[in-house]
């Protein structure tokens, strides 16, 4: 195995000392490993999607078995890859070595988080070979349509469920971490813009996921007893789902895009070689996405029926969002200013990040004007939207992050070409396969179409050939990161030249992360003189 | 309408444009202009209040000023005229069905050009969402709760109409048109359409009822398969259905198309979904029995 | 922080606090009761709901020792109070104008 | 590895359990909002169908659950003194309640089923709309909290195994804080409960 670079075992053998162990750079690889397979199901899922609609009318497969492609792709994408992505695997790995702490503050709970993760995951898999089939109803799982359905949507309701409760595990365990944890002089603006976006993304786990859990529970009893609380038919209004539900899953959306900020926010400076621009305006940016993240939710619902006024105090809150995190974007470029800027492949795909997520950013402007989201409201100008947000956004951050750490993770260097090679071909890819899905918005088709007119399929194919492209590329850089485990080169303790702790013990760290705790004495980009 | 939304799309694309160009060329330009081997001395630079100050509020003014286009422009597309023409939408799996003020139903919606069409809709199942491209406007039908939209259609001519709310396996066929007539044109169909619907009445021309119900959404008579079975040579053919659990088989007769129709949940035929809605108080007896006929008819 | 550790709160509530704060909440709950069977129109229903307040507020600054605990601990409960509030605030501006 | 697990204190414990409880009161709040969209909106149903829930289980129900909340309350305090017989002592008595107020909730339930009131019950369904909308909530919120009253009561009777052991003893009283922490949240939740179901009218 390229696994064995890490010596914890804590007294135990094989597979069991690693599924067993409470050491949070264990549990990190853990979760890395769990996601990334999850992404792989995506993905497939993903270009069969794309191979369905290449063509106007069936392709591979009939409107019941793409319904049940595009949902799970959804609740697989959503739920297993983004909101656990960066937090459980690289904030795992990385929380307790950037605050100069042992361990997290609860261990145990911290495996049982990732227990519960697999749990649902393999739930949400079990519901395609169960009776009444994979679900059909999008990952939104808008009734009454999702109570009429005899499809699994239960089972599926049941794994978002049991995920949701390991995020808020993980929140509430890095909360207390943050808090409690610190080493001796690392002041909260100390602190690693990294730990700060965790910290950021945390509180929302711990404030949002609850309500979508309640939202679930009743979706199943709703589907078991006949509640009612859902479906019209007794009374029900199925507005009050929609509330409930995006009261959760808009935050979540920043559950996603938090730390893949925060991952940014790390590397411009360490490879400027200087410090970062505007460090606490980051920090305070960070802190009101997330506040004002949660009162959004309601700019998914401006056609549902939702009173007009609700459209325009939602309307005008979102469009406040945008202010945080443009600050953000202008703080990363300004750091390069005077600075000393060597592009290697970490800066390269931060790059490709910041020019993806500020179109996904932009277009996001269009949606929150009431007037234009009448028009491209659940039409595939959505679709491109969030996948330059969620995928081009935190996905490529996720991946910016993997190129950052994994010298850190395993002690072993990739191929640089072979990593730019990967970043060139993703990002053309990307740019294929979701910008016609812009035009074909603003054209007027709707999504979760099987079949279109003929009047799309220009542009359809056209996407359908990038999905080729971004696969080729994902496959080209997997390799090249997998084949790094093996037959890297040894990567030395601070191959970037960073700044933050975690960087100044070895690579891989050692056991009990810091021999003795360190006195932290200067900020978390400053160049002086280091401390370990 | 669609000058509205274009409006406002219009501002907010001039501003987006604007900051993605000063975003790229800043981050392009920075990296390139302080590289490594050009400027191997970094400058310790923490911060710039100024600076900080002005891409806050700037952004911020900007955001208002879309805000302000996308909201008085949505006011507009809400607020309906006065002396509009009504038509009341209902929405099913998956079809549509537009009835005018006489009473009188269609399932593509006819309407004046020129003149501004309130629609009134509902869905009888789930939600659905009433969208036409052409104008640039969309409305989610409800189960149980009435929302409206108001369009003027610029001039006569066809324009699609899409449901862009996911509604099960029909979602991308439920597809229908906006017929624009002038003036003229639309007062004579109003005017003759009542007497085609007695003339109906008397012998139900039953291709058009199914089309009108939705039957044919899910229903063939050429023999392909859509979400349930095909109408062609259903009468006497021998099915296994499932009833309350349990399976049974049976020839299909009069009674069984009868049941069907008015209690689609009582033995569905194995390999389907239960998902038909009951038509048990959408068609008179006189239009069944004739359903009925055509059905046996149909080889 | 790791300076600030401290291995065990001995801080005790008393046991004669802890017996007045029983008594107010059962007759607080008598009192609700009372109000329900006078009042029976929706102010009643307010009222009761201002009193199960007063009440969860015993419970949770006796019983669970909120007074004893750090700022933090009541910025929090601040927090969740506020975040309650805008849920509903925001779904009410929809409800009851649609 | 035991060196990485005595890293943290009681401080840290506690915080994490007040989050989990933060997290439990968002639970509940969003039924709450539906409980509140509902109730407006349905007004008339709702006083009609709450004053034909069982008011004097209610009350009782309220009163001794208040009463364990106590009794969780004392035991904390006794345990810190140093008294751990009576502490035991207040512990059973608080598992005790929670047993009594689940077989009231029993006795409640069975008497709605048996008048046929259940949620999907055909007789329910041909009611009016609030009312079947008051009794699902009825039931999904006093059942959901009854559930947490099973999860507390089975902690407290672990909590005394661990007192008789001595892993639980007065200087290391953590767990059975937490314990009476979320027992308190409990009792918080169902003080909300009482007025809005029963308390209508």
């Amino acid at each position: 195995m390229g696994t064995d670079f890490y010596m914890n075992t804590e007294g135990r053998k094989g597979v069991l000392s690693w599924i067993l162990s409470t050491d949070h750079k264990r549990i990190g690889l853990l979760y890395l490993y769990a996601v990334l397979g999850f992404f792989l199901i995506g993905v497939i899922i993903g270009l069969l999607m794309r191979l369905e609609l290449m063509a106007p009318g069936r392709t591979i497969v009939n409107a019941r078995a793409y319904d049940s492609l595009f949902t799970l792709h959804g609740i697989i994408m959503i739920f297993f890859f983004i909101i656990p992505g960066v937090p459980s695997s690289l904030g795992n790995f990385f929380l307790p070595l950037q605050i100069g702490a042992r361990d997290v503050a609860f261990p145990r709970l911290n495996l049982l988080s990732w227990w519960l993760y697999v749990i649902a995951g393999l739930t949400a898999i079990s519901t395609i070979f169960l009776p009444g089939g994979p679900p059909d109803t999008g990952w939104t799982l808008y009734p009454p349509y999702s109570i009429k359905t005899p499809t699994n949507v239960s089972g599926t309701a049941l794994a978002a469920f049991i995920v949701g409760f390991s995020s808020i595990l993980t929140g509430l365990n890095f909360i207390t971490t943050i808090h409690r944890l610190r080493a001796p002089g690392m002041t909260w603006f100390r602190m690693p813009l990294f730990t700060w976006t965790l910290y950021s993304t945390a509180w929302v786990q711990v404030l949002a996921t609850p309500v979508l859990a309640i939202t679930l529970l009743l979706l199943i009893l709703e589907r078991a007893f006949g509640t009612g609380f859902f479906d019209p038919a007794k009374g029900g209004d199925p507005l009050m789902f929609e509330h409930l539900f995006w009261i959760y899953s808009h935050p979540a959306v920043y559950v996603m895009i938090l730390p893949a900020m925060g991952i940014i926010s790390e590397i411009v400076p360490t490879f400027s070689r200087k410090t970062v621009f505007g460090y606490k305006a980051i920090v305070f940016s960070g802190l009101s996405i997330a506040t004002l993240g949660y009162v959004v939710w309601g700019h998914h619902m401006f056609t549902s029926g939702m009173s007009d006024v609700s459209s325009m105090v939602f309307s005008f809150i979102t469009f406040a969002v945008a202010v945080p995190s443009g600050i953000k974007v202008f703080n990363w470029i300004a750091t390069m200013y005077k600075g000393s800027v060597e592009i290697k492949p970490p800066l390269l795909y931060a790059f490709a990040f910041i020019f993806l997520f500020s179109i996904g950013g932009l277009t996001g402007l269009v949606n929150s004007a009431v007037a234009t989201n009448v028009h491209i409201h659940g039409t595939f100008f959505i679709v491109a939207h969030f996948h330059y947000t969620m995928f081009g956004g935190a996905g490529f951050a996720f991946f910016t992050g993997l190129h950052y750490r994994l010298p850190k993770m395993t002690g072993r260097m990739y191929n640089f070409r072979a990593s730019t090679v990967a970043c060139i071909v993703l990002f053309i890819g990307f740019n294929i396969l979701y910008f016609p899905m812009f035009l074909l918005g603003w054209q007027g088709m709707p999504r979760r179409y099987y079949d279109y007119p003929p009047e799309f399929h220009g542009n359809n194919f056209i996407s359908t050939i990038g999905s080729w492209i971004l696969a080729a590329g994902l496959l080209i850089m997997f390799i090249n990161l997998a084949r790094s485990l093996f037959k890297g080169e040894k990567a030395g303790n601070n191959p970037w030249d960073g700044t933050t702790l975690e960087w100044q013990v070895s690579s891989p760290p050692p056991q009990e992360n810091f021999e003795k705790i360190p006195h932290i004495t200067r900020g978390p980009y400053s160049r002086e003189k280091n401390i370990l | 309408m669609t000058d509205k939304v274009n409006e406002a799309f219009l501002v907010i694309m001039v501003i987006c444009l604007a900051l993605l160009g000063l975003v790229t060329f800043f981050m392009i330009f920075l990296a390139v202009r302080y590289r490594r081997g050009k400027n191997p001395n970094p400058e310790d630079i923490s911060g710039s209040l100024p600076l900080e100050i002005t891409w806050t509020v700037v952004p911020a003014i900007l955001v208002f000023i879309m805000f302000w286009y996308g909201w008085v422009n949505f006011k507009a597309m809400r607020t309906v005229p006065e002396k509009a023409f009504n038509v009341n939408v209902t929405a099913r799996m998956w079809s549509w069905s537009f009835e005018y003020p006489d009473g009188f139903k269609t399932t593509t919606l006819m309407v004046p050009a020129g003149r501004p069409v309130n629609l009134d809709i509902i869905s009888e199942d789930v939600l659905h969402s009433l969208f036409i491209p052409a104008f640039k406007i969309k409305e989610d039908a409800v189960p149980g709760m009435h929302t409206r939209l108001w369009f003027t259609a610029p001039a006569p001519g066809e324009y699609t109409i899409f449901c862009s709310e996911y509604c099960g396996q029909g979602h991308s066929s439920m597809i229908s048109k906006v017929v624009a007539m002038t003036e003229k044109d639309f007062s004579t169909w109003y005017q003759t359409h009542g007497d085609k619907e007695a003339v109906g009445k008397a012998v139900p021309d039953v291709p058009k009822l199914l089309d009108e119900h939705g039957c044919l959404d899910c229903h063939t008579t050429d023999g392909s398969e859509l979400t349930g079975p095909s109408f062609k040579g259903i009468y006497g053919r021998k099915i296994v259905v499932i009833s309350r659990g349990k399976e049974r088989a049976l020839t299909v007769d009069d009674a069984y198309l009868l049941s069907s129709v008015l209690y689609p949940d009582k033995d569905i035929v194995k390999g389907y979904e239960d998902i038909m809605p009951s038509f048990k108080d959408e068609l008179s007896e006189k239009e069944l029995a004739a359903i009925i006929n055509y059905l046996k008819e149909l080889k | 922080m790791l300076s600030m550790k401290q291995k065990e709160d001995t801080r005790s509530t008393g046991n004669g606090t802890l017996i007045f704060t029983w008594i107010a909440l059962l007759l607080l709950t008598g009192l609700t009761v009372w109000i329900a069977g006078v009042n029976t129109d929706r102010h009643g229903v307010a009222v009761n709901i201002i009193i199960a307040s007063v009440k969860a507020g015993l419970v949770l600054f006796v019983f669970m020792r909120l007074k004893y605990e750090s700022l933090f601990f009541r910025l929090i409960l601040l927090l969740i109070v506020i975040t309650l509030t805008a849920i509903m605030a925001l779904t009410f501006l929809d409800v009851l104008y649609r | 590895m035991q060196a990485l697990v005595k890293y943290t204190d009681d401080v840290d414990a506690k915080m994490g359990m007040w989050l989990f409880l933060f997290t439990e009161m968002l639970f509940f709040g969003g039924m709450f909002l539906l409980y509140a969209v509902y109730s407006t909106k349905y007004s008339a149903d709702f006083s009609g169908s709450s004053s034909e829930l069982n008011r004097v289980i209610g009350t009782f129900n309220t009163l001794i659950l208040i009463t364990s909340s106590f009794t969780a309350a004392l035991s904390l305090s006794e345990i810190k003194k140093g008294a751990l017989q009576s502490a035991s002592i207040c512990l059973g008595i608080t598992a005790l309640i929670g047993i009594v107020f689940l077989i009231m909730k029993y006795i409640e339930w069975s008497a709605k089923i048996g008048h046929g009131i259940y949620p999907g019950s055909a007789y329910l369904n041909e009611m009016a709309h609030g009312k079947v909308l008051f009794y699902s909530l009825y039931f999904v919120m006093t059942g959901i909290h009854a559930f947490h009253v099973l999860i507390g009561i089975a902690v407290f009777i672990v909590i005394l195994f661990m007192l008789r052991n001595g892993t639980v003893r007065e200087n290391n009283s953590i767990k059975l804080e937490n314990a009476a922490l979320y027992w308190h949240f409990v009792d918080i939740a169902w003080i909300y409960l009482f007025p809005l179901l029963y308390l209508l009218r």
